[in-house]
């Protein structure tokens, strides 16, 4: 087993692989640029490393000072974790030669799934359903042709990408140039690679994936799906499992299909393969098949991942580490069971009602619910500041229950004792959606929530809010930060001992 | 004494143990149980029931959390807060904080409705900023690899 | 379902049993003596009602004050809890009588089990192995007589007890004055009733229970075991599911067993059956059976049920509020497997060196742990105060992994992320405890602590420590309750902003 | 300058950037690179490894958490701690906490080794206080009923 291990990431995932590590006995070494010399993940580390400026080209992706401090801090192999490197083959490649093990499926298997058009053909080769499209174009022409015989509205994405990152939809001919020509961008910038693919749009699609795991020796499983229908801006924000429009055959044909792409890359480590699922097969260019088609393969740990631990009781990040080094998975794929329901809730820093646009600032206050069931996987605290620099995620908070309406309630006491001020957060928001009779019948589709659900924030503040923020001011300093001018001086203040009951 | 947050006047009465609160027709009898500093955490008889509340300032902004719902009121002081409620609706502002990535237009060149003006990126995401109707670029207010606040003024259309 | 109940106990159970009634949408009202105003199980509540002295009698043994706080809250339904008077029939009995719902067994059941005497004859008649030894005894003679017919040791135990208390091992003859008397006087003090019985004492014993939970229409089923072996002072602090010793088929008849048990007394609601189980089936007094024996049955909820709910995926509390309110427990006993390991520590402040005796005090410092698969029940957080009204336990650390070596590796992760200070803890003896190669390997019986194990803390602090605590002054202000008046005027201090690196 | 723990007496040096530690034989390099004042934690380079220990301050006590092990430590001043290490083996002294329940015994009676003395209760558990040797009973010094603390002197017998 490894000795030590470096983190190539941040935040909430390099404190979870951490843990991870603590757990089975192995050093860690945490990376930070300027912006996260202070953060957690930093402090959580046995050692850190400074690696350059906040911009990420400049820090977490870049993988030459990764390498080096991989090197000088001594360690035996590196976990890239989700985004960042995660998933370019050529710093796969570049660990193993410098004789690390990177802790991932092989640079081989990331680059074959990482090129959506390579993994598209395979996946036809294999069997494997796969969503009509078009790939390996070049010119401007080539993608107007292309969607025109799709026939609109059409994906634009990267070929590399993943995350909702460089991924556009285009309703007519019209958008077409502008649109390719910012997911070029975004995806150069996100991904160091701007090729993209065309795809056929299904607005009333469900996003369902399955967790697939091997080891080095051959032995390949899924560990079911994740429903994951419920997102913004094309980015998941509330995951479950098991998804409640799957029935028992399906499931099987569908994690059948899953080790089947997996397989056709020889791919070992966790990973995920991402399907759209249409439950009401009414999409006419898809006839003659199951309603479900192969999106991409993601050869990566998911930032969902602690669903599929809740409900098959696996610990996917310490399995990562330990098939990297060479172990056996020990479970056969009749030994894997679902066992209950979990959900997971996305924190942003963001604004709902500001087309969730992030929203930057320092955590005034931030405290996290707790409870039987509830896991909240996250890098903030109080006084922390969130930057513009990272992803505006602040926490995961994952609940696990007997079944969906216990997992459902166990989320909504959750997101009510989870208290975020100083940046908007979209907490209320994932309450209203919790509490929608179409997130309870599971008719929640990937564009629900631009489409369906017209949700707006309480327009006022209720009398209660009114005569707590009225009040505070005797009775709570007015920030951790500053000096607590108002309090004690005012001649009404009710407050002597400001921590004690009042008798 | 009278507390105004945004456009709401609440009153403050003590009344010994307690505080009656008094807003337009609605008023509450009000005690306070108890106070955490470290959380900002309130709890308050109001009318007789126990509410929890936690609340953050930060200068004159309130941040109240209470059963779960999150609002931000603003303090009004006797001085008006200096024209913060702009009504130019020419004026495009930043929608969230980020970095100027791509200024498509000069000063005073013609713009069409919905004509993509200026690129802003943050965590990775591109925001377009659009013009809201026919017109002329009259103020661009920042350039290329700025870095914006939220609600900063970048063009002004008219 | 109920509306509105009230919790008759305080501290992590409390808030346990709050968290499950948020969840159910129900309202809760807490019950505080005169040194708990301030607590977390009175912040968490909707309602708080003030019940009398910090004295328990006075307050949570007081039963006509609880059920008067119950009528004048207007509640549907009380919660006992664990402790106090959760296995008093009388106060199961005054809560029907008063129109409102006892969550728990009926005062039949409780009676027939909590008179330990009642209960040996049924557990007879029902076919459960029991413990030889001698009921309804009186006199001093009685005892002295049933003692040397049963064999010393011998285990003089209240009829009414529970959780170690009135409980006394007798060597030999001599002893049996004082310790009945002294066991009389705890039982009478915890209980309110000072009956004894006499059992042949075990010494290499182990401690497995079965966890039972019936519904009110006759449905009844266990949740398999848990291993409580690990003790001191005859209570439990270390239990684990599954026991490392049980065979499946073993298993499979305990398990039978539990149920006859708890049938016999047309049990309902959750409940425990305890057994002595002799690995080794060596002791001469019980041969002719396979190495298990009716201890008592715990009429209900356990302070260790955390372990069966992650072992088993169900919420005991919430079934408990459910089937008081008539739902049907819709799991059949073919149904309900356990999957991974889950363990639990119960950190106490009480002092490993000193006879385990408890520590009282301010916590300066109170830090849980968390993490993936961390489940921490506590009712208290820093700058809270230990008194000696109450149980000395701080917390309830419970840990869930995919298999017992796994399922230690957290714990021992967790436990070394767990801070208190201020009160001394039992942390470091339970690290140790952990990593002795007895506990590996399934070998730790009831006595193990007082005859095998032989532990002292570490006589030195290591160096680092001592670095530690002499930077600190210059770094860390000495107390929250205290002026800082070492911070800042010290002309060595390398300390300009106190929370952030220097670079 | 020097720090007594006890019977430890550490040296601490400034060296600019770091300090020098030195403790009897031993010598260490120390960095603070951080230290957090609400939860007193403490990350330290101690001859470049890096070392996390939370430390807590009540008078001349320390307590510190490193590796997860705990230790309380009781900073000398000038002045030497006042008689707390009493060598009265006859001086029996409250293990916890808690009330006197019973006492057996009078000033000036004779007792026998092991014979019970009194007994004291604290969270429902029953302690036994018994005489080390036979003697009499020099001092009774509580009364049935009264609260102690740890370590009080309740009987003396020699």
């Amino acid at each position: 087993m490894f000795k030590k291990i470096l983190i190539a990431n941040r935040g909430e995932i390099a404190i979870r692989i951490m843990r991870a590590c603590r757990e089975l006995g192995i050093k860690t070494v945490a990376v930070y640029s300027d912006a996260d010399k202070n953060t957690l993940h930093v402090q959580y580390a046995d050692e850190a490393v400074h690696i350059g400026a906040a911009a990420p080209k400049e820090s977490y992706l870049n993988a030459d000072v990764l390498i080096r401090a991989a090197l000088s801090s001594q360690v035996d192999a590196v976990h890239p974790g989700y985004g960042f490197l995660s998933e370019n083959a050529s710093f796969a490649a570049a660990v193993d030669s410098a004789k690390l093990t990177f802790i991932g499926p092989s640079a081989g298997s990331i680059r074959a799934m990482g090129d959506k058009e390579e993994s598209k053909i395979r996946m036809k080769e294999a069997g494997v359903p796969t969503v009509p499209g078009a790939e390996g174009l070049e010119s401007f022409p080539d993608f107007e042709k292309a969607a025109k015989e799709i026939g609109y509205p059409v994906l634009v994405k990267a070929s590399a990408g993943g995350g909702g990152k460089g991924m556009r939809i285009v309703w007519d001919a019209d958008e077409l140039p502008e649109e390719i020509d910012a997911a070029r961008r975004e995806a150069l910038n996100a991904f160091g690679d701007d090729r993209l693919l065309v795809e056929k749009y299904i607005p009333t699609a469900h996003h369902i994936e399955f967790q697939v795991f091997g080891d080095k020796h051959g032995h390949l499983v899924h560990l079911f799906e994740r429903e994951c229908s419920v997102q913004r801006r094309h980015q998941k924000i509330i995951e479950e499992t098991p998804s409640p429009l799957l029935t028992p055959e399906l499931r099987a044909r569908m994690g059948e299909a899953a080790i089947k792409a997996a397989q056709a890359v020889n791919y070992y480590n966790a990973g995920t393969v991402e399907f759209i699922f249409d439950p009401d097969h009414s999409s006419p260019a898809l006839s003659g098949d199951e309603g479900f088609y192969f999106l991409e393969m993601n050869t990566r740990l998911q930032v969902e991942h602690p669903v599929t631990e809740h409900v098959t009781g696996i610990d996917l990040v310490q399995w990562q580490i330990r098939i990297a080094a060479g172990d056996h998975f020990p479970y056969q794929q009749d030994e894997l069971s679902q066992r209950g329901h979990a959900i997971e809730c996305r924190i942003y820093a963001e604004d709902p009602a500001n087309g969730f646009l992030p929203s930057t600032g320092k955590l005034l206050q931030y405290i996290e619910p707790r409870g039987p069931g509830i896991r909240v996987d996250s890098g903030f605290r109080a006084d922390d500041t969130v930057t513009h620099f990272y992803d505006p995620m602040l926490a995961k908070l994952i609940v696990h229950a007997e079944n969906r309406k216990a997992a459902t309630q166990k989320m909504q006491a959750a997101l009510r004792d989870f208290i975020v001020h100083g940046v908007t957060t979209n907490i209320d928001f994932l309450q209203d959606v919790l509490a929608h009779p179409d997130f309870e019948n599971g008719k929640v589709s990937t564009r629900w929530v631009e489409t369906n659900f017209n949700w707006a924030p309480p327009s006022e503040p209720s009398f209660e809010a009114l005569i707590a923020a009225s009040l505070a001011d005797f009775s709570v300093p007015s920030s951790k930060s500053q000096a607590s001018s108002m309090n004690g001086v005012d001649p009404y203040s009710p407050w002597k001992t400001p921590s004690g009951f009042r008798n | 004494m009278k507390i105004i947050f945004d456009t709401t006047t609440i009153d403050l009465t003590p009344t010994g143990k307690s505080y009656r609160v008094d807003m337009d027709d609605k008023t509450a009898e009000v005690e306070i149980l108890r106070a955490d500093t470290e959380y900002g955490k309130l709890d308050l008889l109001i009318d007789g029931e126990r509410v929890t509340a936690y609340v953050s300032s930060d200068n004159a902004k309130r941040w109240v959390t209470l059963n779960g719902r999150t609002f931000v009121l603003t303090k009004q002081s006797g001085s008006r807060k200096s024209g913060a409620k702009s009504d130019h609706s020419g004026e495009l502002t930043a929608p969230m904080p980020g970095q100027v990535r791509a200024v498509n237009i000069s000063e005073g060149d013609a713009v069409t409705k919905g004509q993509t003006l200026m690129v802003l990126e943050a965590m990775k995401m591109e925001i377009r900023i659009q013009a809201p109707t026919d017109g002329v670029v009259k103020l661009l207010a920042v350039k290329q690899g700025q870095t914006v606040e939220r609600e900063q003024v970048l063009i002004t259309v008219e």
